[in-house]
């Protein structure tokens, strides 16, 4: 109980710690991909930083609710991160919300962000909120369809129990579950603002998703909306991680953390690595091409529950 | 025999000759109503009275109610026509020598149709409806303008023709009983002929059935013998429009009803009960669908007529105790309800100055009191609870449902075909901004709300008695 | 646990409970003879909401009390309705519960209707359009009373005659806004297609009650009847109900009539009336019918599933507030009876517990639907007072002007969008958590069709989201698009008090779920012989943890306190280390010069609904998106208009419609014949029927 | 003694069928007239042999009744009311003359296969007579809807009649015949009354039916 409470402690503060380092991981490898130097691994704590310290430039008629959302995205980001098996299943929080719970939450930071992005009364914020809620509408349904082929093999959605099963490789090579991979996988990249979907470094305000929402965040605000990103990044590879590849992870019963830990790391970078290996690869797609996309990856994560009875008998 | 009958019998004669010697139309119009409330008074009476039926009269559970029932419209739509022919004196389209003639008239007519209900005689009851139709044809030709006179005209025409075949019909049953019977009153004599029904020739009664049901069907206005139906209603005066929906009808199935628990008590007779759905259901659809191009506002109630006259025909031809119970109860209900209606009807083309549809808007913004009146008689004919109708309908289409699927769809059909019209037309006449010209109402609405409340009771609460009286006819009618 | 709540059942002996129940719907009549008598009074709107919220509270409160005290079903007949059998009444934790959740809606809407009407009388010198209106105060109690009577009738009869009155007198309540344009044919179609529906669950009772007539339900539930007749009777319920639910594709109706009415019977409507026709489904279905067949609960998820979907892409369509939320009612009726499916398709495989999960998500979603879209056409209300428009693209920036009912709205948008930690995501988990158990079936045709079900689930909750954040964006964020949304003021008292009640259960039930479920586990064991939850007495009663068959588990409560835990520090750290400086200025707007382009250049509400209308109307509504671009020097605005067609009118009702003008006009030739014509008709029928006597006899 | 009866009767229906086929022959009204005229004759003339035969006095009554009104009374008044009017004295009938009593024949082979295997118990006699008084009902239709014209109609309204009165008197003891051929007079002399009020009325220049149809109350 205690443990699992320390545990919990540590994993939000990690969480918290290594987001801003997975970003720059990302950005200096696919600098490196392009033959440039790339900034350092810290750029992105740095440039959080800065922001924090500027003033908030708001619009005239921005209310509350615009002041307040990168607060409740960044929390809600933040606390689902937490809610991710990194090192150890033996978390405080893991019974109080399952993967659904955590999609959800997801979907509350989106739901709140595109209304920030309605908010000012430009048509951009406009813009990057209808197309942001175009895209959930497909990769939500995908989430869960992935989160249905999983839950049905371990018969359970709590990402822990789903971990520690995992582990014990009873479930061994299932045509469903690469499927699941790749959809959940291309769903990432949607939810991420990853190429192609979106560019994360754009300014060109008709391609633009994500930013267009965030156009009239400034200072503080801004450095919580770049941080929840962030986080997201962060949060998805270890989501991936902990139900497609948990080996390493703690369990109440076996295992050791620093273990858990180390091995997490090092997949964290490995996932870091082919993001960054994918996007330098392939050149964004045009905004109305994305319902293709994320329809493909809805198709693909139904494929892979259907295939489940296929492959064998559950 | 108790002296009840023969007096409801009597009372209306006396009122029609007297009628006849009384100038005055004011003080007319309100004997009538005095003569009205003595009949139905007498006919109240007759609840408590068992009488043994005598070879020209007779009483029993069937007509009992249906007399009562005569009685108390007629007194109703006295009262209303007390109050409705003083504004068509006012407007001139009525002198008061013709009035004297309408009562005296309405008073005959009362007569002929009590006399049809208690008749016990088959030559009588015949004898009493082509009274009913001479009088009636008079009253709708009243006005004298060219499309009455041509109503009262194909009215007459369509219906004698009727009354014949009737009265064929009529003949062929004498002849049928007469080997059985011995010439003579008995083989004429309803109660004798049911009582050893059993024993008559079934193939000439098949033969007569037939005759009857054309004949006196025509008088009911069962599709395609109804032609004469709308116009009858649309151009007479209203409360004669009243009395026919309302009571003319009924008699005129009563009769066919009186042939069917003939052929019922039989047993070898072929079953007129498919002949009767047929016609049922072509009525209802007919019906159902020429309300929707109807612009006059009596001819589109007439029609509505026509078509819960379908409604019960197919109700008494599917038959069982739960089916003949529905029939009876829709009977007493559309008789009620539809001579509401067309209460209110009268008063609002009164108050609009017009018999179009397109002239009558918003009427329960402009005449409140009627508007909503109007309102609930149409709710409730078009079988919307806690009205009485409802629960007949109720009972007809559960009941068909279990037994004849396919013909219940079909009844459902109709029924929803006709209730889109009445909600188009009733949207229209009692809702929206008001147009056209509006006048005060002239007279009570008493006979209206009294009306609606009856149905509205019955729809909650049926008396044991009168219960009684429909399963006791329900199994009678087999 | 259950019963923090028990009071002894004996409290409730049958006659008495039943009898209360007798006195307030009375009450209501009583109340609604107030409206008509006193209709000029001032006081008189005061006395009948009053009484009314009154009235609905008592019964509410009777309802909680009989469930919390597990007390069985309570039977009374009157000497009324059909002669030879009398009005039976039964109330059962089924009724109960239901009657809980209508007789609530009564309160609200009682509260909210009071303020509402004030509030539109007191317009009619300013002029915002609504005329003096109908009547609504006689109708109002009697819509209530008549729910409250389907929801305790106990024979055929006593049932379709509340149910047909409760379509009437809500009929009549959408017709109290008769001056304006589009009431009447609304109005029409509502009661037609309400009509249809009774003549469908006539059918259905007439064959359940069997030629004898034993309409009483439990003479229905002695004998079962045949596979059939069963199958017959599901699909007229599904046709009779369902029209009253608004499932695709009977739903035409519904976006017409619900808007038409006042907002608080439009919240009635949508939040309360269409669960009254979900009562009537899980009563046949479950109760009434007997053993289920695995195919019906398919055949409910399919409509369903259908329904979910169509109904969320109907909401994006819409720039009319209220019908944009009648359309999302749809929805939700949808997700519904995809739960009522999954019960039924588990109760037919004999693993009732997961019934009773499904069966619990139905039950919780019809709570939590009721509170947010009761406080959704509130708010639809308030709007419509302020401002006098329902049409989104003439709101925006609401937020400024109205900020209390905008906080309540954002709850509510927020929990209809199933966001954690509301309610609306409760009964989505649990309904997830059924689905999940899919692979348990044994038809292969249902494992992967569930799937496929969920899918749909899915994709109707992410639509639904964006739905209501366009309905909330374009609303109340942004800036006013005309001067009344400029000029708009918060609204009185009554209403917001009538706004705030739902909002502050739409928190509370989603942070202490298990409160309610446990309050309906009755009426679900009743049901399907099961509760939702194992019988852990030691499970803490803030733990959504059913069925040990799979170890999950959700706490709305925790994850409230987890975020305050994790946001307040943040904020305090951030305005404590970082910087807490703010400047206003103008918005960036891409270049347009100053002054800031006008509030027309914001998204507007179709703008918004674009990529969605793009992504999936094109198949659905064959939805095109047409722009007039004036010629380089002409100065007229470029515009663009979007189409698109219901394909339920074009398909079914337009057709209808067309056959239906057709027949009459050709019939209507039949009035004009000549004398000899009719004589004719006469002749031919006689000789026909002689001839047809003639050879029946040979 | 029967026999005669028998063949008398049988002669006297079989005339009145007879004459109903001459109607339906005629396109001239004063000779519709005159067969009618016959037809009513033959009618009478059945009636109070059948009195005779059975001796039931009344049935003199009716016999008397139908000489009086429809022999005599009723063709005189028609005949006035044509020349009064000036109705064009040839009628075009709405259906060819040949196809009328194509239709005619038809009718009669039905009536007869319906009344005869019907009648079994009953006498030859009743079989007889029912099955010519049908027909004679049935032709009388056949006319009303095969002539446009008002007296024409009126014409075959009272063949029908006669065709009623016919089975009356042929049904042994049938009571209240009188009263009810009273009642049909009565129902007749209505029509003629209703003819003169239209000619009064000037509403209608012509009985031709056409124009009495020419309006409804639906137009707007």
């Amino acid at each position: 109980m205690i443990a699992s409470v320390i545990h919990q402690i540590v994993q939000m503060a990690l969480v918290l710690a290594l987001a801003p380092l997975l970003t720059g991981w990302v950005r200096l490898v696919k600098a490196r991909l392009l033959g440039r130097r790339g900034p350092s691994l810290l750029q992105p704590y740095r440039d959080l930083a800065r922001l924090l310290r500027k003033e908030v430039v708001l619009a005239n008629n921005a209310s509350w609710l615009f002041r307040s959302v990168p607060y409740v995205m960044f929390t809600a980001i933040w606390l689902a991160a937490g809610l991710v098996p990194v090192f150890t299943t033996d978390l405080a929080l893991a019974p109080t919300a399952d993967l659904i719970a955590l999609i959800a939450l997801l979907g509350t930071a989106r739901f709140f962000l595109a209304l920030a992005g309605m908010d000012t009364g430009t048509s951009f914020g406009g813009i990057g909120s209808s197309r942001e809620m175009m895209i959930a509408a497909l990769a939500e349904p995908a989430m869960l369809m992935v989160v249905f082929s999983v839950a049905v093999l371990v018969r359970t959605t709590s990402l822990a129990e789903i971990a520690t099963y995992m582990m014990g490789g009873t479930v061994g090579l299932r045509v469903s579950l690469a499927l699941a991979l790749i959809a959940l996988v291309m769903v990432a990249i949607a939810e991420n603002a990853r190429i192609p979907i979106d560019n994360p470094a754009t300014h060109l305000e008709l391609t633009m998703v994500h930013e267009a929402m965030v156009l009239e965040y400034s200072g503080r605000h801004l450095a919580l909306i770049e941080g929840a990103a962030m986080l997201k990044l962060l949060l998805y590879a270890a989501l991936i991680v902990c139900v497609f590849l948990p080996w390493g992870m703690a369990t109440p019963t076996q295992g050791n953390p620093l273990i858990g830990l180390l091995s997490f790391l090092a997949k964290l970078a490995a996932a870091g690595t082919a993001l960054a290996v994918f996007e330098t690869s392939i050149a964004k797609m045009r905004v109305f091409r994305v319902g293709e996309f994320l329809g493909g990856a809805l198709l693909l994560s139904l494929l892979g529950a259907i295939f489940l009875y296929v492959s064998r008998g559950v | 025999m108790t002296p009840a009958l023969p007096f409801v019998l009597i009372a209306p004669l006396v009122a029609a000759l007297l009628l006849v010697l009384v100038p005055n139309w004011r003080v007319a119009s309100w004997l009538n109503v005095g003569a009205c409330a003595v009949t139905l008074a007498a006919a109240l009476t007759l609840f408590t009275a068992k009488p043994a039926a005598t070879a020209m009269l007779v009483l029993d559970a069937f007509n009992v109610t249906l007399i009562a029932l005569t009685a108390f419209v007629g007194l109703t739509t006295s009262v209303f026509s007390a109050s409705y022919i003083g504004h068509e004196v006012a407007s001139g389209k009525l002198n008061p020598l013709r009035l004297r003639f309408y009562h005296a008239m309405y008073q005959a007519f009362l007569f002929t149709m009590l006399l049809a209900l208690s008749a016990n005689n088959l030559g009588v009851l015949w004898v009493a409806v082509e009274g009913a139709t001479l009088t009636t044809v008079l009253m709708v030709s009243l006005y004298r303008t060219a499309a009455s006179i041509e109503a009262a005209w194909k009215y007459f025409i369509l219906c004698g023709v009727g009354i014949a075949l009737a009265l064929f019909g009529t003949i062929l049953i004498y002849l049928a009983a007469q080997p059985v019977m011995g010439p003579g009153l008995a083989a004429m004599t309803w109660t004798r002929l049911l009582a050893d029904s059993a024993k008559i020739e079934p193939n000439i009664l098949n033969l007569a059935f037939v005759f009857l049901l054309i004949g006196y069907g025509t008088k009911v206005g069962l599709a395609p013998l109804h032609a004469w139906l709308p116009d009858a209603h649309a151009e007479g005066p209203t409360p004669i429009s009243a009395v026919l929906s309302g009571l003319l009808l009924n008699v005129a199935l009563y009769a066919v009803l009186r042939f069917k628990m003939l052929l019922a008590a039989n047993g070898a007779t072929m079953a007129p009960g498919p002949l009767m759905m047929v016609m049922g259901l072509s009525s209802l659809f007919l019906a159902g669908l020429m309300l929707y191009r109807r612009r006059d506002i009596k001819r589109f109630f007439a029609y509505s007529s026509i078509e819960h006259m379908g409604i019960i025909a197919f109700a008494f031809g599917i038959g069982g105790p739960l089916a003949n119970f529905a029939g009876l109860l829709h009977m007493a209900m559309h008789s009620l309800t539809k001579s509401a209606i067309f209460y209110a009807v009268g008063h609002a083309v009164q108050a609009k100055g017009t018999q179009k549809i397109d002239g009558i808007r918003g009427l329960t913004v402009s005449h409140p009191a009627l508007g909503w009146g109007l309102l609930a008689g149409v709710l409730a004919i078009a079988g919307l609870p806690p009205f009485g109708v409802f629960m007949s309908e109720f009972l007809l289409i559960t009941n068909t449902f279990a037994r004849q699927p396919l013909l219940a769809l079909l009844l459902v059909l109709g029924i929803l075909l006709a209730f889109g019209a009445l909600v188009l037309r009733v949207q229209q006449i009692c809702f929206g901004a008001p147009t056209g010209e509006s006048h005060p109402i002239h007279g009570t609405l008493a006979p209206l709300y009294a009306h609606l409340a009856l149905v509205l009771l019955a729809g909650l609460w049926l008396p044991g008695p009168l219960v009684a009286w429909f399963q006791t006819v329900a199994a009678m009618l087999g | 646990m259950g019963n923090i709540l028990t009071i002894s059942p004996h409290a409730f002996s049958g006659f008495v409970a039943v009898a209360v129940l007798l006195v307030a719907l009375l009450a209501l009549f009583a109340l609604a003879v107030v409206g008509v008598a006193a209709r000029r009074a001032a006081w008189v709107g005061a006395v009948v909401y009053g009484g009314t919220a009154m009235v609905c509270a008592v019964v509410a409160l009777w309802a909680g009390f009989a469930l919390a005290g597990r007390s069985g079903a309570e039977t009374i007949t009157l000497p009324m309705g059909l002669p030879w059998i009398g009005a039976h009444l039964r109330a059962d934790g089924l009724s109960a519960f239901f009657l809980l959740v209508v007789n609530f809606g009564g309160v609200t809407a009682s509260l909210f209707g009071w303020g509402y009407e004030r509030a539109q009388a007191g317009e009619h010198g300013g002029g915002h359009g609504h005329g003096d209106t109908g009547p609504v105060l006689p109708f109002f109690p009697l819509f209530l009373a008549g729910m409250s009577l389907v929801l305790l009738a106990d024979d055929a009869f006593t049932f379709l005659v509340s149910w047909e009155f409760m379509s009437l007198t809500s009929w009549l309540l959408v017709l109290s806004t008769h001056r304006e344009p589009d009431t009447s044919e609304a109005a029409r179609l509502y009661l037609i297609m309400a009509s249809a529906g009774t003549a469908c669950l006539l059918l259905a009772f007439g064959l359940l009650a069997s030629g004898a007539g034993d309409y009483q339900f439990d003479a229905i539930r002695q004998h079962a009847p045949t596979a059939g007749a069963a199958a017959m009777v599901v699909l007229l319920i599904l046709l009779g109900a369902g029209s009253k639910a608004g499932l695709v594709p009977l739903h035409v109706w519904l976006p017409l009539a619900h808007p038409a009415a006042p907002s608080h019977v439009s919240a009635l409507m949508s939040g309360v009336m269409t669960k009254v026709a979900i009562y009537a489904m899980i009563r046949v279905l479950f109760d009434l019918l007997g053993e289920p067949v695995w195919w019906w609960g398919g055949a409910l998820m399919i409509v369903g599933a259908v329904t979910a979907v169509m109904g969320v892409l109907y909401a994006l369509m819409q720039d009319d507030v209220k019908r944009l939320l009648a359309c999302s009612t749809i929805e939700n009726i949808g997700v519904i009876v995809i739960a009522l499916g999954l019960a039924l398709v588990f109760k037919a495989s004999h693993t009732p517990v997961i019934a009773a999960l499904a069966l619990s998500a139905a039950l919780l979603h019809v709570v939590n639907h009721s509170l947010f879209k009761s406080l959704l056409f509130f708010v639809a209300g308030a709007i419509l007072t302020a401002t006098g428009s329902r049409d989104l693209n003439r709101l925006g920036g609401l937020i400024h002007r109205m900020p209390v009912t905008a906080v309540l709205a954002l709850i509510g948008a927020a929990a209809i969008s199933a966001l954690p930690p509301l309610n609306g995501f409760v009964g989505e988990w649990l309904l997830f958590q059924a689905i999940l158990n899919a692979p348990a079936l044994p038809e292969w045709s249902l494992k992967i069709g569930i799937a496929v079900v969920g899918a749909a689930v899915a994709l109707a909750a992410a639509l639904a989201a964006a739905c209501f954040v366009r309905l909330y964006g374009v609303a109340f964020l942004g800036r006013p698009r005309s001067s009344e949304a400029a000029g708009a003021g918060e609204v009185g008292v009554a209403m917001l008090v009538g706004m705030m009640i739902p909002a502050v259960l739409c928190v509370l039930l989603g942070v202490l779920p298990t409160f309610v479920i446990r309050l309906f586990e009755p009426a679900v064991r009743a049901m399907v012989e099961a509760g939702p939850f194992d019988d852990r007495s030691y499970q803490p009663w803030i733990w959504l943890a059913p069925t040990s068959a799979i170890g999950n588990s959700y706490n709305g409560l925790i994850m409230l306190a987890a975020i305050a835990a994790l946001s307040i520090p943040l904020v305090l750290v951030i305005h404590r280390w970082a910087s807490d400086k703010v400047r206003w200025s103008t918005a960036w707007g891409c270049g347009h010069a100053e002054p800031d382009p006008t509030a027309l250049s914001q998204y507007s509400a179709s703008s918004f609904a674009q990529p969605i209308r793009r992504a999936f109307g094109g198949t659905v509504f064959n939805a095109q998106d047409r722009v007039e671009m004036p010629e380089p020097g002409d100065t007229r605005p470029a515009r663009l208009t979007a189409l698109w067609t219901d394909p339920a009118w074009a398909y079914l009702f337009t057709p209808i419609r067309r056959a239906v003008n057709w027949l009459a006009d050709h019939v209507d030739v039949l009035q004009f014949l000549t004398i000899r014509s009719y004589l004719t008709l006469m002749f031919t029928a006689l000789v026909v029927v002689l001839a047809l006597v003639a050879v029946v006899r040979s | 003694m029967i026999d005669i009866g028998y063949d008398a009767a049988h002669l006297l229906g079989a005339l009145v069928l007879l004459t109903s086929f001459a109607l339906l022959y005629q396109r001239r009204l004063f000779s519709l007239l005159n067969v009618f005229t016959v037809q009513a004759l033959a009618l009478s003339g059945a009636a109070a042999w059948q009195g005779y035969a059975h001796d039931e006095p009344h049935l003199y009554i009716t016999a008397i009744l139908t000489l009086a009104l429809k022999a005599i009374a009723i063709p005189v008044a028609l005949h006035r009311i044509i020349q009064r009017l000036h109705i064009e004295r040839t009628v075009e009938p709405a259906l060819g003359i040949g196809l009328t009593m194509v239709a005619g024949v038809s009718l009669v082979t039905l009536s007869i296969l319906l009344v005869l295997p019907v009648t079994e118990n009953a006498t030859a006699l009743t079989r007889e007579d029912l099955a010519l008084s049908l027909s004679v009902v049935l032709l009388g239709l056949l006319m009303m809807i095969s002539r446009r014209n008002a007296v024409s109609q009126v014409v075959g309204f009272m063949s029908i009649e006669n065709g009623l009165i016919l089975a009356a008197v042929g049904v042994a003891g049938m009571p209240l015949v009188v009263e009810m051929s009273i009642a049909f007079s009565v129902m007749v002399a209505f029509i003629i009354f209703g003819i003169f009020l239209f000619q009064i009325r000037e509403r209608f220049e012509t009985l031709d039916m056409r124009k009495i149809e020419s309006f409804r109350g639906e137009s707007d």
